[in-house]
């Protein structure tokens, strides 16, 4: 009898690493145990429990849509114990993890509709991942509008493969907004001069306000900082996006990815959800049935 | 099936219950309170005892455990317990209470170790009286239908036992020199003195209803009337049967290579519980806490009460925050 | 035992400021580990252990004891110059410990006339405060003293690059983790566990002894009112909780307001 | 032509303290040991606090001894409300403070002082020469943290022992521990005496002195309410302000006691000299054999003698423990006191030395006054008289090997500084 222990972390090899920017890196990893590799499957919006050992485990979201088996990226943010020490780690070393957990994104209910796809900061990270797979099956979707808010350009997340979106992803029928918080920001500034109508100074919610964005046959989908969730979803609905058209994942301090820890439990007595296995992708309407989840 | 064992066989019986696991069993050592620990003298035992502070659930999940050890080459070691034991003298609410808990760490993902050793533990669950404390039968948690292995019900000088399992059923075969086929007055007993001990039940809580309630009553002022004497201490969720939340970490040996990963239980109460990534707490203040955790209590899922009327989590409250008496204040305007 | 090379090693100082030494003494305790932990850094100052000395940069700088005279905050500042990472050890460094029981309840001029006799302040003394209260803390170790397992956890966590783990929940967790009999409940006693940082595994209530909050109160989540309220409604007067509280939080913010005296000067 | 010699810093000694020599010509003109570890006014701080919790306060005057800090501010309080205590408690006490006794003179002797006689600047040093010999003290040290732990509940600032007895009586095999390992670092404890044999004192001088111990009744030990005095004198503890008399000098946040205007010395030495005929088994032996080391006038003889209460209070806890395991341990409750107006003074020798502990109580059994004696403030004195012995006999020499005897001088003495401020001069 041998049940899989959930909470064992698998061995996974650490094949690239890329600096994106002072605080944020990302990881190219490969399972190395090739039994294992055939069974791994994930979804956008899917997240790993991650290992230093030693150190210590971090829920990550996996940043990247599923080409090659076993493989996947993270893009890590160093803010503590654990993140720190996964920054220290080099091109060949290991780290352990275990996943894919939670429901990730509905992918399939999503196909044949336009996707909006809304984050902030580091809430691209998980965001690529529906993006990429929308592009993987591009014909599955309809237009894909992507809006990110960063703070400045340095502070850009996957700057290369955004800034080409930017300038050429009509031929992908993708449109690529940004909004940038730092004036001093010369980078930002002249992509702005660039395109005026793509590049804006203000929170992401300018994008949303200058946009001409209409609900019809869509899909939107956010992800960025907690405080950003209140406003966008405001102006979505004010544009008569209704509460389960709007996706959004959540984060909690979860300790097992599994639902058995108890951190991530929220709601009140008619609505507990997990965060952990019942989302981290839930819809506006989770969210408005659910005290405390946003 | 159902058995009579004569009270002053019972020493006897747990001999036979040595065969099948080391035997725990609540017992009260001078200045602590009562506890499962081990039988090493039958004498000690105390099998009308009133609540143990720390429920049956500590030795499935255990209050600090090592899960792995460690290795930052080889990554992780499993450590695995299969000791087998049984637990003698488990109340019906706690019995239930580990029902609940199955349904988080052996239904979906099952938990390693939690699941070891439910497998690898044998429940005995006697019946109780209840204190002023006690109000299971209002969460309808006052009589066990499964979960254990045997229940014994006390009735005059001797017990009529239930048989819950095919382990129980082996004990029995066991044992079949110490027990008796009930007979038919037994059993008229055993129904009277159910009838009687739920007539000794004072404290009734209506939880008709009640997510909505707790739903509905978020800005009621009992809940900072009660977070301003609440010291967050977490003691209420510790002392919880049906309590479930850990934490982990890691520890890292001298040679800086190899170590262990631990859980230990943890609160909701506790400030840190609701901390993520940029220091964002998603409940910062004790009122808060405060009403997620009688929600949490209300409610595992959309079909089950997470609260087993156990009476622990008022008893042991060093603020004295009485968990049946909040719920009806907020029940009531 | 293979060794870093030694300019590999961290370079660490352990400074004591006004106290028992006994944080000091804790490291000493880790009579197992000792040499081979030590081995692990180069030590540069180690006032109770060694007389050498060197005044260099430091990567690390342990400090304990209270800043309670000129001399002190002036060492303090000086060591906090030279240090990359600052670590207070002990109640002493954290809040102050037991010599701030008083703050804002008698001066100093009172305090020296009651020990010294005179009123000048001849020895610069200040009123006692954690080092966190003059200068940057990168982390704190609580208790009085130290647990020497949270010593060598810190140690190993510092050299391995990561911050330390430290409790940040109350003496209550680990009597219910331990399944230890809750002494307020129990017998009544005036236990200040449930706004104590935990970290000493409930060493008193282990004991059957109400906790005296040797480790110092969890910071940002503290109800000293509550305790307040516990305790009066157990019996004890209120002058005697308030010096119960205080006595290894006079400076702690929810604490030292209690029983405060409004003409107290402080220092000078 | 003066010249003034400084010390800034002692090192491996407990607390702040340095030394400053005056030299005019020829002549040592002045010195002083200074005490600038911050004073924390324990007499004053401790003012209105009941009498449940003084031991836990009064303890933290010091670390190394907090012990018997805590035993002193205990037997005070007992002394005050007129609270018996049983056997079994006093054995406990016993047994306690040989663990201190353990503990501090092991790191003392080893840690401290041996690096001295090896020429080491510290035991770490010394560990990669002598590796075997560090990691036994280690260990010796360790037995001796043990019975703190096991009886007093830590290392450091234990909690165990209260007002008429002990919280929780430790357990038969928890105290069979103690003994397994009392016989485990016996050897080491006797190898410490020998080292220090093997060496004469890297300095010698030779003071007039008068010593000062309690009278530990029938047996060789550290609590006693008599105290007994090296030209004959024998006094009851409280009269101990009729003996000692204590000035402040404004160089020190420490004060200077003197004994019929001279100085005068306890601790280990003092307790030797003192109680010499009361050393049984293989301590008594090993007096005998090295007796003729043990010079009055020499401090650093200090070291030889702390050697050989090692080894005395290593054999005495294996005693102890038989004794309570032969009468078999019984749960004690606390005793209920009744508090009232009241003045005690308990003593204890820590192991520097006498500690006194002197409270008076108002009704409701608040402390009003306070007064602590450490054994350090007693010996500044006496310290600062052998500097001038060391420095005048030195004077002709480099000022570096000045400076490195003077400072032998004061860790011979083993000063606990921390301890020294909390002294307390009353207000007549
Ligand atoms: C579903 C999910 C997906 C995530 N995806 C990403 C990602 O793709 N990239 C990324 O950089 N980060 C991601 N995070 C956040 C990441 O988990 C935290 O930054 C990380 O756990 C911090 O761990 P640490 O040990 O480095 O920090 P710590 O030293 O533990 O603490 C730093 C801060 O993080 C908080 N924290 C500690 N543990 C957790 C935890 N388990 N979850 C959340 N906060 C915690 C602490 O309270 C503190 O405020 C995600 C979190 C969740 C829940
Ligand atoms: S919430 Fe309270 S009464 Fe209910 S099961 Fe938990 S401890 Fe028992
Ligand atoms: S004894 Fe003290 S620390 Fe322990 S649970 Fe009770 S109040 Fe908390
Ligand atoms: S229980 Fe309290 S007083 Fe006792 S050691 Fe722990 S923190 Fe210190």
């Amino acid at each position: 009898m041998t049940v899989k222990n959930p909470l064992t972390p698998m061995e996974a090899e650490i094949i690239r690493v890329e600096e994106m920017t002072s605080i944020e890196k990302l990881f190219y990893l490969k399972l190395t145990d090739p039994q294992i590799i055939g069974e791994f499957h994930y979804n956008p919006g899917q997240f790993l429990e991650v290992s230093v050992p030693g150190v210590g485990e971090a829920p990550i979201s996996i940043c990247d849509a599923q080409r090659e088996p076993g493989q996947l990226q993270l893009c890590i943010r160093k803010v503590g114990r654990v993140t720190n020490a996964i920054h220290r780690l080099k091109e060949g070393d290991r780290l352990w993890i275990r996943g894919p957990y939670g429901n990730g994104f509905p992918m399939k209910l999503m196909e044949n509709h336009n996707l909006l796809l809304i984050a902030g900061g580091l809430g691209i990270a998980p965001l690529r991942s529906v993006l990429q797979h929308a592009l993987l099956y591009r014909t599955n979707y309809g237009l894909i509008t992507v809006m990110y808010g960063v703070r400045c350009y340095s502070m850009m997340l996957f700057r290369e493969e955004f800034i080409r979106l930017f300038r050429e992803g009509d031929k992908l029928n993708v449109k690529f907004l940004l909004a940038y918080e730092d004036e001093s920001d010369t980078k930002c500034y002249q992509l702005a001069c660039e395109r005026s109508d793509r590049c804006m100074r203000g929170l992401v919610t300018r994008l949303i306000e200058a946009a001409t964005i209409t609900p019809d046959n869509t899909y939107a989908v956010i992800c960025g900082p907690p405080v950003m969730y209140k406003f966008v979803v405001r102006e979505l609905t004010q544009r008569g996006f209704t509460p389960t058209q709007i996706y959004m994942t959540m984060e909690r301090r979860m300790k097992c990815g599994v639902g058995k820890c108890g951190h991530c439990i929220t709601g009140s007595s008619n609505s507990i959800k997990y965060v952990c296995k019942d989302g981290p992708v839930f819809t506006y309407w989770d969210a408005l049935k659910t005290k405390g989840l946003m | 099936m159902y058995k009579k064992l004569l009270k002053d066989d019972l020493e006897n019986f747990i001999f036979i219950l040595k065969k099948f696991g080391v035997v725990h069993a609540p017992v009260r050592e001078a200045g602590r309170v009562y506890e499962f620990t081990e039988l090493t003298d039958s004498k000690i035992l105390q099998l009308n005892y009133t609540r143990t502070m720390i429920p049956p659930k500590k030795f499935f999940l255990k209050p600090k455990e090592q899960l792995y050890i460690l290795n930052r080459r080889e990554g992780f070691k499993e450590i695995v317990d299969d000791s087998k034991i049984v637990l003698l003298g488990v109340h019906a609410c706690d019995i239930n209470a580990l029902n609940l808990l199955d349904r988080i760490y052996i239904d979906q993902f099952p938990d390693r170790y939690y699941k070891t050793r439910r497998e690898n533990t044998i429940i005995i669950g006697v019946s109780c009286k209840p204190d002023e404390y006690c109000f299971c039968t209002s969460t309808n948690s006052s009589y066990a239908l499964e979960g254990f292995d045997l229940f014994m019900h006390e009735i005059d000088d001797s017990y009529i036992i239930r048989i819950g399992s095919l382990k129980g059923f082996q004990i029995v075969c066991e044992s079949e020199n110490l027990l008796a086929e009930a007979s038919s007055n037994d059993i008229k007993e055993f129904k009277r003195a159910e009838a009687e001990r739920l007539k000794e039940f004072t404290l009734h809580l209506n939880v008709n209803g009640i997510q909505d309630i707790l739903d509905a009553s978020y800005d009621h002022p009992v809940w900072q009337e009660n977070a301003d004497i609440c010291f967050g201490c977490g003691s209420c969720n510790l002392v919880c049967p049906t309590c479930r939340c850990y934490d982990t970490a890691d520890f890292l040996n001298l040679d800086l290579k190899t170590g262990v990963r631990v859980r230990r239980w943890d609160s909701c109460m506790l400030k840190q519980h609701g901390l993520v990534a940029g220091g964002l707490n998603f409940r910062p203040t004790r009122v808060e806490r405060l009403y997620n955790r009688f929600n949490c209590k209300m409610s595992l899922s959309e079909d089950s009460l997470n609260c087993v009327g156990c009476g622990r989590c008022t008893v042991y409250c060093p603020a004295d925050i009485n968990f049946v008496e909040v719920l009806k204040q907020v029940g009531e305007d | 035992m293979k060794e870093p090379a030694s300019e590999n090693k961290p370079k660490i100082g352990v400074f004591s400021l006004t106290g028992c030494a006994g944080d000091q003494l804790m490291i000493l305790n880790l009579e197992d580990t000792l040499i081979e932990l030590l081995s692990k850094f180069e030590i540069k100052s180690f006032q109770e252990a060694s007389s050498y000395s060197e005044n260099i940069r430091l990567d690390i700088a342990f400090v304990e004891g209270s800043v309670s005279t000129e001399h002190d905050l002036e060492k303090l500042k000086e060591i906090r110059d030279k240090s990359s990472l600052l670590v207070a050890i002990g109640d002493c460094a954290v809040n102050g410990c037991v010599q701030a029981m008083r703050n804002s309840q008698t001066s100093i001029a009172e305090r020296m006339l009651d020990v010294y006799g005179v009123e000048d302040n001849i020895y610069r003394a200040l009123e006692p405060k954690g080092i966190g209260e003059y200068v940057r803390v990168d982390f704190e170790i609580p208790g009085c003293p130290v647990e020497k397992e949270e010593v060598f956890n810190t140690l190993i966590s510092l050299l391995n690059g990561d911050p330390p783990l430290i409790p940040d929940y109350p003496v209550c967790v680990e009597c219910k983790l331990n399944g230890y009999p809750c002494v307020i409940i129990e017998e009544g006693k005036p236990c200040l566990g449930p706004i104590i940082t935990a970290g000493c595994d409930a060493r008193c209530p282990s004991l059957g002894l109400d906790c005296v909050g040797c480790r110092g109160p969890i910071k940002g989540e503290t109800n000293a009112k509550a305790e307040l309220e516990a305790l009066r409604k157990r019996g004890y007067p209120d002058k005697y909780i308030i010096n119960r509280l205080r006595f290894f939080a006079g400076n702690f913010p929810d604490i030292r307001i209690l029983g405060e005296r409004k003409n107290s000067k402080g220092e000078k | 032509m003066v010249k003034t010699l400084k010390i800034d810093e002692l090192t491996r000694v407990e607390g702040h303290g340095g030394i400053t020599v005056i030299i005019e010509g020829e002549k040592v003109k002045d010195v002083k040991m200074n005490i600038f570890e911050g004073p924390r006014f324990f007499e004053s701080i401790i003012k209105t606090v009941y009498y449940d919790k003084v031991p836990d306060i009064m303890r933290r005057i010091c670390a190394i001894c907090t012990a018997s800090h805590s035993l002193a501010s205990i037997r005070a309080i007992e002394h005050a409300f007129h609270i018996q205590v049983s056997d079994q408690t006093q054995i406990l006490r016993d047994l306690l403070i040989h663990g201190e006794i353990i503990e501090s003179h092991a790191l003392h002797v080893f840690m401290l002082a041996l690096p001295d006689y090896l020429g080491y600047p510290d035991a770490l040093k010394m560990s990669s020469e002598h590796f075997e010999i560090v990691k036994a003290a280690l260990e010796l040290k360790k037995a001796g943290n043990m019975i703190h732990n096991i009886i007093s509940g830590r290392e450091i600032h234990g909690m165990n022992e209260r007002v008429g007895g002990f919280s929780k009586i430790p357990n038969e095999r928890k105290l069979e521990i103690i003994k397994e390992e009392m016989l485990n670092v016996k050897k080491t404890a006797e190898l410490s005496v020998e080292l220090l044999a093997r060496k004469e004192p890297p300095l010698n001088i030779n003071s007039k002195n008068i010593f000062m111990a309690l009278n530990p009744g029938g047996k060789y030990g550290f609590i006693g309410d008599e105290i007994l005095i090296s030209d004959g004198g024998k006094h009851h503890i409280n009269d101990y302000l009729n003996i000692i008399h204590e000035r402040t000098v404004n160089y020190s946040t420490a004060k200077i006691s003197l004994y019929k205007n001279q100085p005068f010395t306890v601790g280990a030495l003092a307790r030797i000299i003192l109680n010499k005929s009361k050393l049984e088994g293989s301590a008594k032996n090993m007096f005998k054999t090295y007796q003729a080391l043990i010079r009055e006038g020499n401090p650093l003889t200090n070291n030889i003698a702390q050697a050989i209460e090692l080894v005395h209070s290593v054999e005495r806890a294996v005693v102890l423990v038989d004794e309570l395991l032969s009468r078999g341990v019984r749960d004690e409750r606390l005793p209920v006191v009744n508090v009232k107006e009241a003045r005690g003074v308990g003593a204890v020798e820590a192991p520097r030395g006498i500690l006194y502990h002197d409270y008076t109580f108002d009704k409701y059994g608040c402390i009003v006054k306070c007064n602590v004696i450490t054994p350090t403030a007693q010996n500044i004195a006496s310290i600062e008289r052998d500097y001038r012995e060391a420095a005048s006999s030195l004077i002709n020499e480099d000022e570096d090997k000045i400076k490195f005897n003077l400072e032998l001088i004061s860790r011979a003495y083993d000063p606990c500084i921390s301890c020294a401020t909390h002294v307390i001069r009353l207000k007549n």
